[in-house]
């Protein structure tokens, strides 16, 4: 007995001594900066669902990180990128976040919503910018969220002008909407709502979930109401699922859809004919746009050799990149680089030009977001992304009207 | 555990936020908060021999009734209580939630009201989604109040430091978890040792006897369910301090779905069934081992490409329950207690 | 043909059922097997059988032979195909299948060419079961069951057949129909053990009999011994010793 | 005392009891036999509220047994030990016996849990060691119960029923499985129990010396009818009995 | 009313599929009284094999691998791990099955990777027409393997020696084992068919117009969905296999458009809760009978 109360009063000591670190040294505001480097965090979904979104996005971060660095760094400082997998479980980011986050100015990517609603509180009581790679409009209600590209519900509102334009729609008919519960889906509902309103239009709303598989029986039930056009803000294999029923039905009618509900593996399925009604909304250009920045990432990509099969990501990672440049050359010309002088500087950032990557950005109002401008993209086989512009960058007069929820608070 | 051997797990166990990094200390609390709920399991699925796959959903009832009942947000039904009665309310929900499902066990029995129970998982995803202004919608969620215990506020508020080191919300929300784990653990083990463990265990072995010694077995059942949801609840609430927020799961392998129910199921089976120390080193294998691993492998940069930290924590549960029904049935607990034997 | 050496059987972790017996079964002859309830009599027919592990019950001692060959370490159902075959107390007829679905499941583990033979048998002995060979076996009365049970054992095609209290809970005159049985299927080359509380039925059956009482062998002989002195030990006497306790206030 | 007046259950089409109706006086040992399949069990659990018979009735003193839930009986002095000692074998025989005192206890979860109870408790096991000690199993009081011979089993099971402080004890098969000298013994506790604490005890039983030589009254059922009532002498030598036992005589 | 029948179509071709795997389930429960949760994993796993053959081998041999591998580990998980449990009581062993099903799901997960796999070559996603309803080609060969399987299931459930022995085994083991039916033969055939089962309903599980996505985590979750259809049927019922896996089909389908989507999964869950409230057997499942 005494030998055992010796040993654990021994574990006592030594268990403390041996994880004793920096713990009580003074937190400063400069954190991740040094004279010679800049660090930012990744905190990415390398092992979990939303692994090959993530990944491509973590090479977009990389390959920017080295362009910048082989043109001489930002404020005389090469960049540095720190990266975690958090594997799109929230119990393990709020675990790895207080571990990564003593290391890093700021966060250029932060994937996964449930991860970004469990970390949102941290993020604003460190004051530490960070881009998720989410783009729903409710996030905008932290001020250290710096979103790239325009959100799911202005998408929505942009898309739907399109196909009305374009003479697949007109006020007053039926449409349905599948979204998966969450921000995502909820988010891109709010915009559809909107734009129904404003339009007449009978909107059908049918929540899922992010684990539901097959739409059949929601489509039969749209095909029951007449619908005119298919909304979705679904995952990938939801997209197949519906596409496929749509066609199936015998219902065929045009389905458009957020950026993330495509990946170009849909062109490998069973639901791959199905795919020609299909229009993605996104405010990121597809990895085969045919503007020379994305072809330049693209040859940089397989300069870098990188194994996985390329999608959106990547551009949308570099581009991501190209904003943070922005931010933190401004940062260097206040000469603050501190987190308090990052959140000004995106506050100054009135027009990050990415080369038409993005449209350019306004993070000067806080709440809405820095950008209204979408692409309308088709799949395609042929390309190397898996799709092709059907529009270039534009803005629906509707869009530019939308308030966003925490638009001017 | 030999009454001496408390004092220096305790010394050790409050010292550690003096020491640890706050990553460290947010493994801890999770382990900590899986500690609480198999407890309740145990009590639940090894004392009173009831099969149990709803704690995701209990867990779930406690972490609303928190958040309900402290919540002072405009656009959500909250009540603003003071977060100490809301704590104390959230349990007492729960434990009611549990009575609510206690006709369907007292008609059901073993297996099948184990997958009988699976029913409250899905309900408990369904209502989290549609009932927004009570959990907050799956979108935005709601924040918590931060728990406050009479004026003094577990959060990175005011200055408070001891030895140097300067306690921030992680630190105290250390010391809370602690005393909550404490006190589950304590009352538990005086349940165990006393009148109402005896019904439970008698209900467990030989209804028919349990009913000649006067012994009222629908009330038993009802009751330890009751018990084992409040400590459901109890987790539920702390996960929501844990995670600064709650947000009804999207699908059924969220924070309050099936995943959630036999992890939690596995900490009593790997700690050894009606154990209340074994449940609590279930809840280091099975909420530890993951965090752990993850950290380590951060710092280490331990596996690479699709062998993940959580996927070998996964592996060695399932082995875990593999082993422990195929060679020692009294689990972890059982284990210990043999090495105890050995020594003396 | 059967010797029991010293067997001794344990329930769970500590109920001994069987204290050490010792009995032999003769070539083709019939030994019953008495013994108030409790005795231990269908504790020895399950450590023949080798379905003791099914009650969790385990021979802690002792042998079993048959002929040249030791069975209590098999498996029930490789007794079975040596030709020991049982007959459970209370039946145990396979009451959801019908009566010509039992009988299929006793030649189960008979050569196909002996199963036509077997089956013929069973109909030579018991002709009713013929006529309701379609019924639900569930839905038979008792003294039928009974004989499907007898039936069914004998579909394996038995050398040594082992019956467990055939008379239990049956009338006076179908315990006599079931003792006709037992003598027929002697008759016909099978050898038995037959156990009994009814004792005045097996007597007359066996030619051979022991008494079991508390779990090892109190009486054994030929029949005519054993009916002269089988009263006693059926309706029995006492003997104290003294502690005390008070009432509880 | 206890009285079962007209009571039958039918099972389906089968009658397990058919009217059997008998007393069971204040302070006498009872037994209730038959030969296996008679109907005993049935009867046992008819009186202990497990079965509810299709008509009849069961009284206690004034209470008609029938018109409660079978847990309350305890309450009312009926303490019940089982044939397959229906116990904890993980407990220790001290957890087991206490089992026995709940209906003389009071506290739930709450009351437990926070030790409230603690000085009852210490009371209560005080009692049940003390029932030990009478039965003779004092030394095994604080051994988990798997560890332990059947024997000294069947004793913690007797242990646990007068642990409910019966006026009325009611056991079932109490010697099955035991040895010659257990049996013995048994019988001179079984005869010390009624004698010291002049309580009424039915017993079923399968060992006529036992029975004859500490029964005041038998009840011998055959085919869920009762054959004969009386005493053992009378039943010994009754030929119903005698034909119900061995057979028809030959 | 052509939506409705839509719906009824869609949830019979489902159903149909339920059926099959809720077969498993009862089958390996008659033999043994255990109930295997790992039985998803069998699933996922039949449908990996497929996946990995079907390029070199072609889709039927691919098919026939997967078939037979998920037989054989059924077979393996019960001979190796259940048949040696030194405590073999079926709910101890129903836990074990518990940490089987979350390795091989981790396992096959983590191969699958990010790719979705759809494995029904032959049918998938070629609907037809008729009469303004679309008939699914995997929902029509679904229910034709699924009523050709347990038809012959069924002969041989009732007619052969086989479905003797686990008949008589699911009756009574002691009576069994005293005819001589071999307990561990029945009990590992049990396990090899419902595997064989499982091997079966991945290849329409994993298509097109049955989940929407290729193998995934996804195919394990719809095999849950088996368990409320056994447990609805009687866990030891196999016709009320049949019935409990149509009925949540059906369910699924109609509360979709009826109630909400969302509330679909909670539906079958809470008929299931009803069903064993008001008969704790299910539906066609015997009554445990209690002795005391």
């Amino acid at each position: 007995m005494r030998r055992l109360l010796f040993k654990a009063a021994a574990v006592a000591l030594v268990l403390p001594l041996a994880a004793c670190s920096t713990k009580g040294g003074a937190e400063t505001n400069s954190t991740g900066v040094t004279d010679k480097e800049i660090t930012l965090g990744v905190m990415a979904d390398l092992s979990g669902p939303f692994k090959s979104l993530s990944t491509a996005i973590t090479q977009g971060n990389e390959l920017w990180a080295k362009d910048v660095n082989a043109a001489g760094g930002v404020c005389g400082r090469q960049i540095k990128l720190e990266t975690v997998d958090h594997g799109y479980k929230a119990d393990t980011a709020k675990t790895l976040y207080p571990q990564i986050e003593p290391k890093v100015l700021g966060f250029v990517q932060l994937t996964g919503s449930p991860v970004m609603a469990a970390l949102g509180k941290n993020i604003e009581a460190d004051k530490v910018t960070t881009t998720p790679a989410s783009w729903s409009s409710e996030l905008l209600n932290n001020p250290y969220a710096m979103i790239v590209g325009t959100t799911y519900d202005i998408e929505m509102i942009d898309g739907l002008s399109y196909l009305q334009e374009k003479g697949m729609l007109a006020d007053g008919d039926s449409v349905g909407h599948i979204y998966v519960d969450g921000e995502y889906g909820a988010n891109g509902l709010r915009g559809s709502k909107y734009y129904a309103e404003q339009h007449k239009l009978q909107l059908h709303d049918v929540k899922i979930t992010s684990t539901d598989t097959d739409l059949t029986n929601v489509v039969t039930g749209l095909k029951g109401q007449g619908v005119k056009v298919i909304l979705l803000t679904t995952t990938p294999k939801q997209t197949g699922s519906a596409a496929a029923a749509n066609k199936a039905l015998g219902l065929n009618v045009p389905i458009l859809s957020n950026n993330p509900a495509f990946d170009p593996a849909l062109l490998k399925s069973p639901a791959a004919s199905a795919l020609d009604k299909l229009y993605i909304v996104a405010s990121t250009v597809p990895f085969s746009a045919d503007i020379p920045k994305a072809k330049e990432i693209a040859q940089k990509y397989a300069a870098a050799g990188y194994k996985e099969p390329p999608n959106a990501g990547t551009p949308y990672g570099y581009a991501v990149g190209e904003v943070w440049g922005t931010v933190l050359k401004k940062a260097c010309e206040n000469k603050d680089l501190t987190r308090d002088g990052i959140h000004k500087a995106m506050q100054q950032t009135t027009s990050a030009d990415t080369g038409d990557l993005v449209a350019a950005l306004n993070f000067g109002t806080p709440g809405a977001p820095a950008t209204r401008q979408v692409y309308v993209a088709q799949p395609d086989a042929s390309a190397p992304g898996g799709t092709k512009y059907v529009q270039p960058l534009f803005e629906a007069e509707a869009a530019k009207a939308y308030k966003a929820p925490h638009e001017g608070q | 555990m030999s009454k001496l051997l408390w004092i220096p797990v305790a010394v050790v166990l409050l010292a550690l936020p003096l020491y640890l990094d706050a990553s460290w200390l947010k493994a801890g609390q999770y382990m900590m908060i899986g500690a609480v709920g198999a407890i309740g399991l145990t009590l639940l699925s090894g004392q009173a021999g009831q099969l149990s796959l709803a704690h995701g959903f209990f867990l779930l009832v406690g972490a609303t009734s928190y958040s309900v009942l402290s919540g002072t947000d405009d656009d959500l039904v909250g009540l603003g209580l003071n977060p100490l009665l809301a704590l104390i309310g959230a349990v007492a929900i729960s434990a009611l939630a549990g009575v609510a499902f206690a006709p369907v066990a007292g008609r059901v029995r073993g297996i099948y009201l184990g997958v009988a129970s699976l029913a409250l998982v899905f309900l408990g995803l369904y209502l989290g989604q549609a009932a927004g202004s009570l959990t907050g919608g799956t979108s935005t969620g709601r924040a918590p109040a931060t728990f406050e215990l009479f004026g003094f506020s577990f959060s990175n508020e005011g200055t408070l430091i001891v030895a140097g080191v300067p306690l921030r919300g992680t630190e105290r929300l250390w010391y809370l978890f602690l005393i909550l784990l404490a006190l589950s653990y304590w009352l538990a083990k005086g349940a165990v040792g006393t009148r109402i463990g005896r019904s439970w265990r008698a209900v467990r072995d030989n209804e028919a006897a349990a009913t000649a010694m006067g012994v009222d077995v629908r009330r038993t059942k009802a009751g330890v369910f009751a018990v084992s949801s409040a400590y459901a609840g109890l987790a539920g609430v702390m996960i929501v301090l844990w995670f600064d927020i709650l947000k009804p799961d999207e699908n059924e392998f969220g924070t309050y779905g099936i995943n959630t129910s036999i992890a939690f199921l596995a900490m009593a089976i790997i700690g050894g069934l009606g154990s209340i120390p074994g449940a609590v080193a279930g809840a280091v294998v099975v909420y530890g081992l993951p965090q752990l691993l993850t950290l380590y492998s951060t710092d280490l940069g331990w596996f690479t490409g699709s062998v993940t930290p959580v996927l070998v924590s996964s592996f060695v549960y399932g082995a875990a329950i593999v082993l422990v029904v195929l060679f020692e049935p009294g689990g972890l607990a059982a284990i210990g207690r043999r090495i105890k034997e050995l020594r003396s | 043909m059967l010797s029991i050496r010293n067997l001794r059987v344990r329930y769970g972790r500590s109920m001994t059922a069987l204290h050490g017996v010792d009995l032999d079964v003769p070539d083709d002859g019939v030994l019953a097997v008495l013994g108030t309830n409790g005795a231990g009599k269908s504790t020895l027919l399950r450590a023949i059988s080798g379905t003791l592990r099914l009650h969790r019950g385990v021979i802690t001692a002792g042998t079993i032979q048959y002929g040249d060959l030791r069975i209590d370490r098999l498996d029930p159902a490789r007794i079975v195909r040596y030709g020991v075959v049982g007959v459970p107390e209370g039946r145990q007829i396979f009451a959801r299948m019908t009566v010509a679905e039992n009988l299929r499941a006793g030649g189960i583990a008979t050569k196909p060419a002996e199963r036509a033979a077997a089956r013929k048998r069973v109909s030579a002995l018991f002709p009713l079961l013929d006529e309701r060979a379609d019924q639900r076996a569930g839905l038979l009365s008792g003294g039928e069951q009974q004989m499907l049970a007898i039936g069914r054992a004998l579909m394996a095609v038995p050398k040594l057949l082992l019956l467990d209290e055939p008379s239990l809970g049956l009338a006076p005159k179908l315990v006599e129909r079931i003792g006709e049985a037992v003598r027929e299927i002697h008759a016909q080359g099978t050898a038995v053990v037959l156990v009994e509380q009814n004792a005045s039925m097996a007597l007359s059956v066996a030619d051979q009999a022991v008494v079991l009482s508390v779990g090892s062998v109190a009486l054994s002989g030929s029949t005519e011994e054993i009916a002269a002195s089988v009263h006693q030990h059926y309706l029995g006497t006492p003997a104290p010793e003294r502690r005390s306790l008070a009432r509880w206030s | 005392m206890l009285v079962l007046d007209r009571v039958t259950l039918r099972f389906g089409g089968l009658v397990a009891l058919d009217e059997v109706s008998f007393t069971v006086t204040p302070g006498s040992l009872h037994a209730l036999i038959g030969p296996n399949g008679a109907g005993k069990s049935s009867c046992f659990n008819v009186i202990s509220g497990l079965y509810r018979p299709t008509s009849g009735a069961v009284r206690l003193g004034e209470q008609n047994l029938l018109e409660l839930r079978p847990h309350r009986l305890a309450g009312l002095g009926i303490g019940r030990a089982f044939q397959n000692t229906a116990l904890s074998t993980h407990s220790t025989v001290l957890d087991n016996v206490l089992l026995g005192r709940h209906t003389l206890t009071r506290g739930g979860f709450i009351a437990c849990s926070l030790r409230w109870t603690r000085r009852e408790e210490k009371r209560h096991a005080a009692r049940a060691r003390e029932i030990c000690d009478f039965l003779g199993i004092g030394a095994a009081v604080d051994q988990p119960l798997g560890s332990l011979p059947y024997g000294v089993t069947k004793k913690v099971d007797i242990a646990r029923a007068l642990a409910v402080e019966p006026n009325l004890l009611l056991l079932d098969e109490p010697a099955a499985g035991l040895n010659t000298e257990e049996t013995a013994e048994l019988a001179a506790t079984i005869g010390q129990i009624r004698t010291d604490l002049g309580i009424a005890i039915l017993l079923v039983e399968h060992d006529m010396d036992l029975v004859m030589g500490i029964a005041d009254q038998v009840t011998v059922l055959d085919f869920g009818r009762v054959i004969a009532d009386g005493t053992p002498g009378d039943v010994q030598t009754d030929p119903d009995v005698i034909k119900a036992y061995l057979g028809a005589t030959t | 009313m052509t939506t409705f029948l839509q719906l009824m179509l869609n949830g019979l071709g489902k159903g149909a599929v339920f059926a099959l795997l809720a077969l498993g389930f009862v089958v390996i429960f008659k033999a043994t009284e255990v109930v295997n949760f790992a039985h998803g994993s069998l699933v996922l796993f039949g449908g990996y094999l497929v996946l990995v053959t079907k390029d070199t081998v072609g889709w039927a041999a691919a098919a026939v691998i997967g078939i037979v591998s998920a037989g054989l580990l059924a077979l393996a998980v019960e001979r190796l791990l259940l048949a040696r449990s030194r405590h073999a009581d079926p709910f101890s062993l129903a836990l074990l099955t518990i940490g089987v099903d979350v390795i091989i799901t981790e396992e096959v997960v983590r191969r699958l990777g990010v790719s979705l796999p759809f494995i029904g070559d032959a049918w998938d996603a070629k609907p037809l027409q008729f009469a303004g309803v679309t008939l699914f080609r995997t929902h029509l060969v679904a229910l034709g393997v699924a009523a050709v399987l347990i038809t012959a299931f069924f002969l041989a459930f009732r007619y052969t020696t086989w479905g003797i022995a686990l008949r008589a085994q699911a009756e009574n083991p002691e009576a069994a084992a005293l005819v001589g039916i071999r307990r561990s033969r029945v009990t590992a055939s049990a396990w090899l068919i419902a595997g064989l089962l499982a091997g079966v309903a991945v290849l329409f599980i994993a298509t097109q117009d049955f989940s929407g996505a290729g193998l995934s985590r996804g195919t394990h979750s719809i095999a849950l969905a088996a368990f409320p259809a056994a447990i609805i049927g009687g866990l030891d019922s196999t016709a009320g296999a049949i019935v409990g896996g149509l009925a949540v089909g059906l369910v699924d389908a109609l509360s979709t458009e009826y109630i909400s989507f969302a509330f679909a999964k909670s539906a079958v869950f809470l008929v299931m809760l009803v069903v064993l409230v008001v008969r704790p057997a299910g539906l066609f499942g015997t009554r445990e009978t209690t002795r005391v």
